[in-house]
């Protein structure tokens, strides 16, 4: 469909450029933030699919993210770590379907409203009735780490390279999902889901797929975040952490491949270095924000796409 | 019978709390996550007249007139040049709003708790239907009351009422028909935010007045404004009576089921009745 | 590549058996001590953080700012009261080569921080968070808390009941797993002493509304009422209990319902409540006394139970490092679980070497109206319970 | 043009909007090859009868049954994969993307089933071929690349039509196909329609007497939600009844 527009090339080299700056710089706490930003912008490109490319502004992905995480603590010591990755994405795809079931019944606003209950409603789950499960609000210690050809995963050096294999797989899938002919249906059903329906598309079987898509996304990530930290708890089904991937996608910019990633490194390099320089970190970001979202129409990836001089911003 | 009397403060308590978003949601459509803070903000600076004045009555007048007012500055600062954009991006602002107030509140007042006196007049409990009722909860009850029906009066009787809807169910046309928008948009913002104030102030003398005392409101008050109805008084009233009169009942019999019943609650009415259970619209498209 | 073996329950203990994570345990000396501290100073506990803060910098500054002849230099990071940030903000630190970490304050956090100090092999110090699960027999090898549990604040609870010849009992927990234990703790002794519980409500966490609980409180003919909830829940239940009155007709009592901060965000109401204490600046021993007039100097405020516990177990544990004369932290967690402190802030401690807990008295009081210069709500001991009658002994 | 074998078949057909009977019992055959030219006053109810048969109104009574199968039950996308194509009142056609784009999309929902995700979408050269092929039908390849927002009001109408065409419906559903179609186009547009037809069933509402006259082969009039009569173009124009209770107020 469109050939790679210089922006895309820029966006995917700032990426790249910052992997490579993980690897070769020696300091623990860089490696850290950006083993950090290659798991939450694997959640942001997720999200994306459905918020970005469907339309679709779902505030209930803390529940897909979190169930992904629970998965991998639960199973990993029994079934080993990557079996569990994988019934994380399967956890994430399941809980997605559910979520949809109830949710596609109504749209637009009532869509988001909807998916933030239902999630805020696996959040008190969590953290009180299934307490035998989940820990409760202390959550669960100790997650494992990956165990494979004998790499000590433990090392960060190591699980960041891990973490690197998976994000770009990730990139990869989503890359190759957003121009083949499904992405092109998701389009269409974002422009007019009247028409997209008229023209012969299924159009809630294509939400729910692509929900699917995105929860299998999140529960992958959510796995990996547990896996770096060794710890799982409520706090990541919690609809601030739908809020902060909601943020961090269209601070880089909706409907782009990239830019939600770079949304997220900048979401997350501001708050850590902020934190360094002044201890009201916190008005200073909501600050950034407010003036993100006045000047930065299409986000970062809007910057981009002037810079690369290609057309202005992917969709409106 | 006490149980129902208590009940009726839960509601009137999560009517004022909700007011405020019910005006801001449904009239300009903004998801106002800021709500909270502004909840927050309006009991400091309760407790900060009242620390000055020693009157909680000067309080209750006051504090929503200055939260209003720096609500109203907000809006024309920032909300203005994003209204003609995707409603997300209004969201996105509110977010930052929550963290520009939180982080102005710690700067001003510090970290430790404030605390607001239960007025005197209200302060000793009264024995009603053989058990002991607190007297603050009848204010809650009475001033809840006055409160939803002045609103009501306000906006589906009076004739600046009538602008406001105007201007929200179609800003063009309201505007060729010379409703200034932007000002009608500030005036609603503002209100909204007194009211935040107004809840913060009435519940101040009931919970702890510290920074997180926002953050656990904004989900209670969705829930009331999505069963009402957008942007529906009425709607908002009998939802918080709905709630309230859930959550007693929840108290007295599985106090560990009472957040389960709020959200199954919800969520049903989300997948019934999207608009609301009170409003006019039938199912939303 | 053999199987690792892991217990969810003990997930400290059973992650030592692969390979060591971080190079070779650096023998020669560092430049500095560096301790990670890993506090609250937003959210919830905000409050909490800047007071522990102030407790460990004075603890520092007692000792001229040197352990092992080095510098000792404090990273303060904020965990927001979530164990996300804390554990994301500990790992920063442990990778800047951080040689012990200090907080946090929610149990959530400490939890969480206790996965990785096993996982990295470095001390962690807790002086406040009370959940049982930190100090679990043949837990975390690498933990260690100075102040108390909240199992032994719910025995406190139980003495006071006798000495005050509470009959009926009517509950209110918090629905959380730490608090549920201890109610269950608390029914169990209640019987054993012969004091009938009249009812128990689990209220969610976060509660902001008790009038329906205090309602039934009210009506019930308990005389004796156990609020068994923490932080902001204990001020909502006492400022809403007021308004009915609830403390003229019966006798208010928690493990850790009232404190200076959290009176003074009661207000009046709390007159009358008493709960057990973790530190408390009337306490009269010489270190106490040197400390409260060291702090009131310095901050020109009375030490809250935060502070003091801070300084203290700050204080015991530089004190046993610099007594290794040794740089190996093995050699620390080895001797800190054999110490004792004969002039702690609240009296001898013994660190009990099965589970790393501080064995310590347990102080009990009530809120009173202080006198200028003391804040006009304080805490007055009434009771000072020893420690034989509040922890369970172990190998 | 083959004619004779009926295509498309109503029951007694009732569509209500509360109490109001918009569409009160319509009972009628259409056989393929043929342009019907469905015409009434406002609220005839016209609309509401296309939207029936497209699945965009649900039925309190009656059946709708194309080429034999009855598709009452079915869901939009469902009926016109069997074979059933409309436009809008209201031109809705996907913006942001280019007019080529939109036909290929039209193409992706006939052939496929299940959209394919392994390719990317530029390698389906069957694809590319179904939509220049229509493109060519409705004389738009010279703004193939153009965003099919910034087209001529006549031109997305023409789009719209494409994109049923796509769908390769038996039965065609157009409601007002020339409306805002300027007058020097008007021409190129009905030629357009008549070079469609090709064996398929056309019903087009039309509220232009002229126009609906000269391009249907039969017309069908409905007032108040039910069928008048029907008849060529020169019987209804004498026919009394209708004279009266529709052309007498012709505006």
């Amino acid at each position: 469909m469109s050939m790679l527009r210089l922006d895309q090339i820029l966006m995917a080299a700032a990426v790249a450029a910052m992997i490579v700056f993980a690897m070769v710089s020696t300091s623990e706490e860089s490696l850290n933030l950006i083993s950090l930003i290659l798991i939450w912008g694997l959640l942001a490109i997720g999200f994306d699919l459905i918020f970005g490319m469907a339309g679709m502004l779902s505030f209930g992905h803390a529940a897909m993210f979190g169930a992904g995480g629970y998965a991998l603590a639960l199973l990993a010591p029994q079934f080993g770590f990557l079996p569990s990755l994988l019934v994380a994405a399967v956890a994430g795809a399941a809980l997605a379907f559910l979520l949809s079931v109830f949710a596609l019944r109504v749209s637009g606003l009532f869509f988001s409203l909807l998916t933030l209950s239902l999630a805020q409603l696996v959040y008190i789950l969590a953290s009180t009735k299934l307490r035998a499960f989940t820990g409760g609000l202390d959550g669960i210690p100790g997650v494992l780490r990956p165990a494979l050809f004998g790499v000590d995963f433990y090392n960060n050096r190591n699980y960041f390279y891990f973490l690197v294999v998976v994000f770009v797989i990730g990139v990869a899938i989503m890359a190759l999902l957003r121009i083949s002919p499904f992405g092109s249906a998701l389009k269409a059903v974002q422009a007019n889901d009247v028409r997209a329906e008229q023209i012969g598309y299924n159009v809630q079987r294509l939400r729910q797929c692509a929900f699917m898509i995105s929860g299998a996304y999140a529960g992958v990530s959510g796995a990996l975040l547990a896996s770096l930290m060794f710890y799982v708890s409520p706090q990541m089904l919690h609809w601030s952490t739908s809020g902060d991937v909601l943020i961090m996608t269209l601070l880089g910019g909706k409907g782009t491949l990239l830019g939600p990633v770079l949304g997220v490194a900048v979401f997350e390099v501001l708050k850590e270095e902020l934190s360094q320089f002044t201890e009201h970190w916190y008005g200073v970001l909501g600050i950034v924000f407010i003036l993100c979202t006045i000047f930065l129409p299409n986000g970062i990836a809007g910057l981009f796409a002037v810079l690369g001089r290609g057309r202005k911003g992917a969709s409106k | 019978m006490s149980t129902i009397v208590i009940g009726l403060s839960l509601s009137f308590l999560l009517f004022l709390l909700a007011a405020g978003l019910t005006l801001i949601f449904g009239m300009l459509g903004v998801i106002n996550f800021a709500h909270g803070a502004l909840y927050m903000l309006g009991a400091y600076v309760c407790y900060q007249i009242v620390h000055w004045t020693g009157s909680f009555w000067i309080g209750l007048a006051f504090a929503p007139l200055v939260v209003a007012a720096l609500g109203a500055a907000m809006e024309v600062v920032t909300l203005r040049p994003v209204y003609n954009r995707d409603h997300i991006y209004q969201l996105l602002l509110t977010f930052g709003f929550i963290l520009v107030i939180e982080e102005s509140v710690r700067l001003i007042w510090g970290l430790d708790y404030k605390q607001v006196p239960t007025p005197d007049l209200f302060s000793q409990p009264i024995a009603l239907f053989g058990s002991q009722i607190p007297s603050y909860r009848l204010f809650i009850i009475g001033f809840g009351a006055l409160v939803s029906v002045l609103l009501f009066l306000l906006l589906d009787r009076s004739k600046l009422g009538m602008v406001i809807r105007a201007a929200s169910s179609d800003s063009e046309m309201a505007q060729t028909l010379g409703v200034d928008v932007a000002k009608v948009r500030t005036a609603v913002f503002a209100l909204g935010s007194g009211l935040a104030a107004l809840g913060g102030v009435v519940a101040a003398p009931l919970v702890p007045i510290e920074l997180g005392m926002g953050f656990s409101v904004i989900i209670d008050c969705f829930v009331v404004v999505i069963i009402g109805g957008l942007g529906n008084i009425k709607g908002a009233i009998f939802a918080a009576l709905l709630l309230g009169m859930a959550r007693a009942a929840g108290f007295t019999y599985a106090p560990e089921w009472v957040e389960l019943i709020t959200f199954v609650l919800l969520i049903v009415t989300l997948m019934t009745r999207p608009s609301g259970l009170f409003s006019r619209k039938g199912r939303a498209a | 590549m053999h199987r690792r073996t892991f217990l969810l329950s003990s997930a400290g203990a059973a992650l030592s058996a692969f390979a060591p994570a971080t190079g070779v345990l650096a023998a020669d000396e560092p430049a500095d001590f560096h301790i990670a501290g890993i506090l609250a100073f937003s959210g919830a506990y905000g409050i909490i953080g800047k007071d522990m803060r102030q407790g460990v910098e004075l603890a520092i500054a007692d000792r001229g700012g040197k352990v092992l002849g080095k510098p000792i230099r404090v990273s303060w990071e904020d965990d927001e009261t979530k164990p996300q940030p804390a554990v994301q903000k500990a790992t920063r630190l442990l990778a800047g080569g951080a040689q012990m970490m200090f907080g946090a304050v929610g149990s959530a956090s400490t939890l969480a921080l206790q996965g990785l100090a096993d996982q990295r092999k470095i001390p962690l110090l807790v002086t406040i968070s009370a959940d049982d699960k930190i100090t679990r027999p043949n837990g975390s090898r690498y933990t260690f808390r100075t102040s108390n549990t909240l199992g032994m604040e719910i025995r406190m609870c139980i003495e006071f009941a006798k000495v005050k010849g509470l009959k009926k009992i009517y509950g209110v927990t918090a629905d959380y797993q730490a608090t549920r234990d201890g109610w269950e703790l608390f029914a169990a002794e209640a019987k054993k002493a012969g004091i009938a519980i009249v009812g128990n409500d689990y209220a969610p966490l976060g509660n902001r509304d008790y009038s329906v609980i205090v309602d039934k409180m009210a009506k019930s003919d308990a005389d004796g009422i156990a609020v068994i909830v923490t932080g902001n829940d204990a001020v909502t239940f006492l400022k809403q209990s007021g308004q009915v009155g609830l403390n003229k007709s019966k006798t208010q009592f928690g493990p850790v319902l009232q404190d200076e901060t959290l009176a003074a965000a009661v207000g009046p109401a709390a007159v009358g409540v008493y709960s057990g204490v973790r530190y408390h600046f009337t306490v009269d021993n010489p270190a106490n006394k040197k400390f409260v007039e060291a702090y009131r100097a310095k901050y020109n405020e009375w030490p809250s139970s935060f502070a003091g516990e801070a300084y203290d177990g700050i204080s015991w544990w530089l004190d046993v490092v610099e007594s290794t004369k040794s740089w190996d932290r093995e050699t620390w967690v080895d001797a800190f679980a054999k110490s004792t402190r004969e002039n702690s802030l609240e009296g001898k401690k013994v660190m009990r070497g099965c589970d790393h807990q501080a064995a310590q008295v347990g102080l009990w009081g009530v809120v009173t109206e202080g006198q200028a210069p003391l804040p006009p709500l304080t805490m007055k001991i009434t009771d000072v319970f020893d420690a034989s009658k509040l922890f369970d002994v172990c190998s | 043009m083959s004619a004779g074998n009926v295509s498309l078949q109503c029951e007694n057909i009732q569509v209500a909007f509360g109490g109001l009977k918009a569409v009160a019992g319509v009972s009628r055959s259409f056989q393929s090859g043929r342009i019907y030219g469905l015409i009434g006053p406002n609220g005839a109810g016209k609309t509401t009868l296309m939207n029936a048969l497209s699945g965009h109104a649900t039925l309190a009574a009656g059946q709708v049954i194309l080429n034999g199968r009855d598709i009452t039950k079915l869901s939009v996308h469902a009926r016109t994969r069997a074979g059933l194509g409309r436009s809008f009142q209201i031109t809705k056609i996907f913006s942001g993307m280019t007019v080529l784009e939109n036909l290929k999309l039209a193409a992706f929902a006939h052939r496929y089933r299940v959209q394919p995700f392994w390719m990317p979408a530029g390698r389906f050269a069957e694809i590319r071929q179904d939509a220049e092929k229509v493109l060519a039908q409705i004389g738009l390849e010279r703004l193939a690349h153009a965003p099919a927002e910034n087209l001529s009001h006549g031109d997305q109408r023409a789009l719209e039509v494409g994109l049923a065409l796509l769908s390769d419906p038996s039965v065609l559903l157009l409601d007002e196909p020339l409306a805002g179609v300027g007058h020097e186009r008007l021409e190129q547009a009905l030629e357009l329609i008549r070079r469609i037809v090709a064996g398929r069933t056309v019903l087009l509402i039309e509220h232009n007497m002229d126009v609906v006259m000269q391009i249907s082969d039969e017309i069908v009039v409905m007032v108040q939600g039910q069928l008048l009569g029907s008849g060529t173009p020169a019987e209804i124009r004498a026919n009394p009844a209708v004279r009266a209770a529709y052309l007498g107020n012709d505006e």
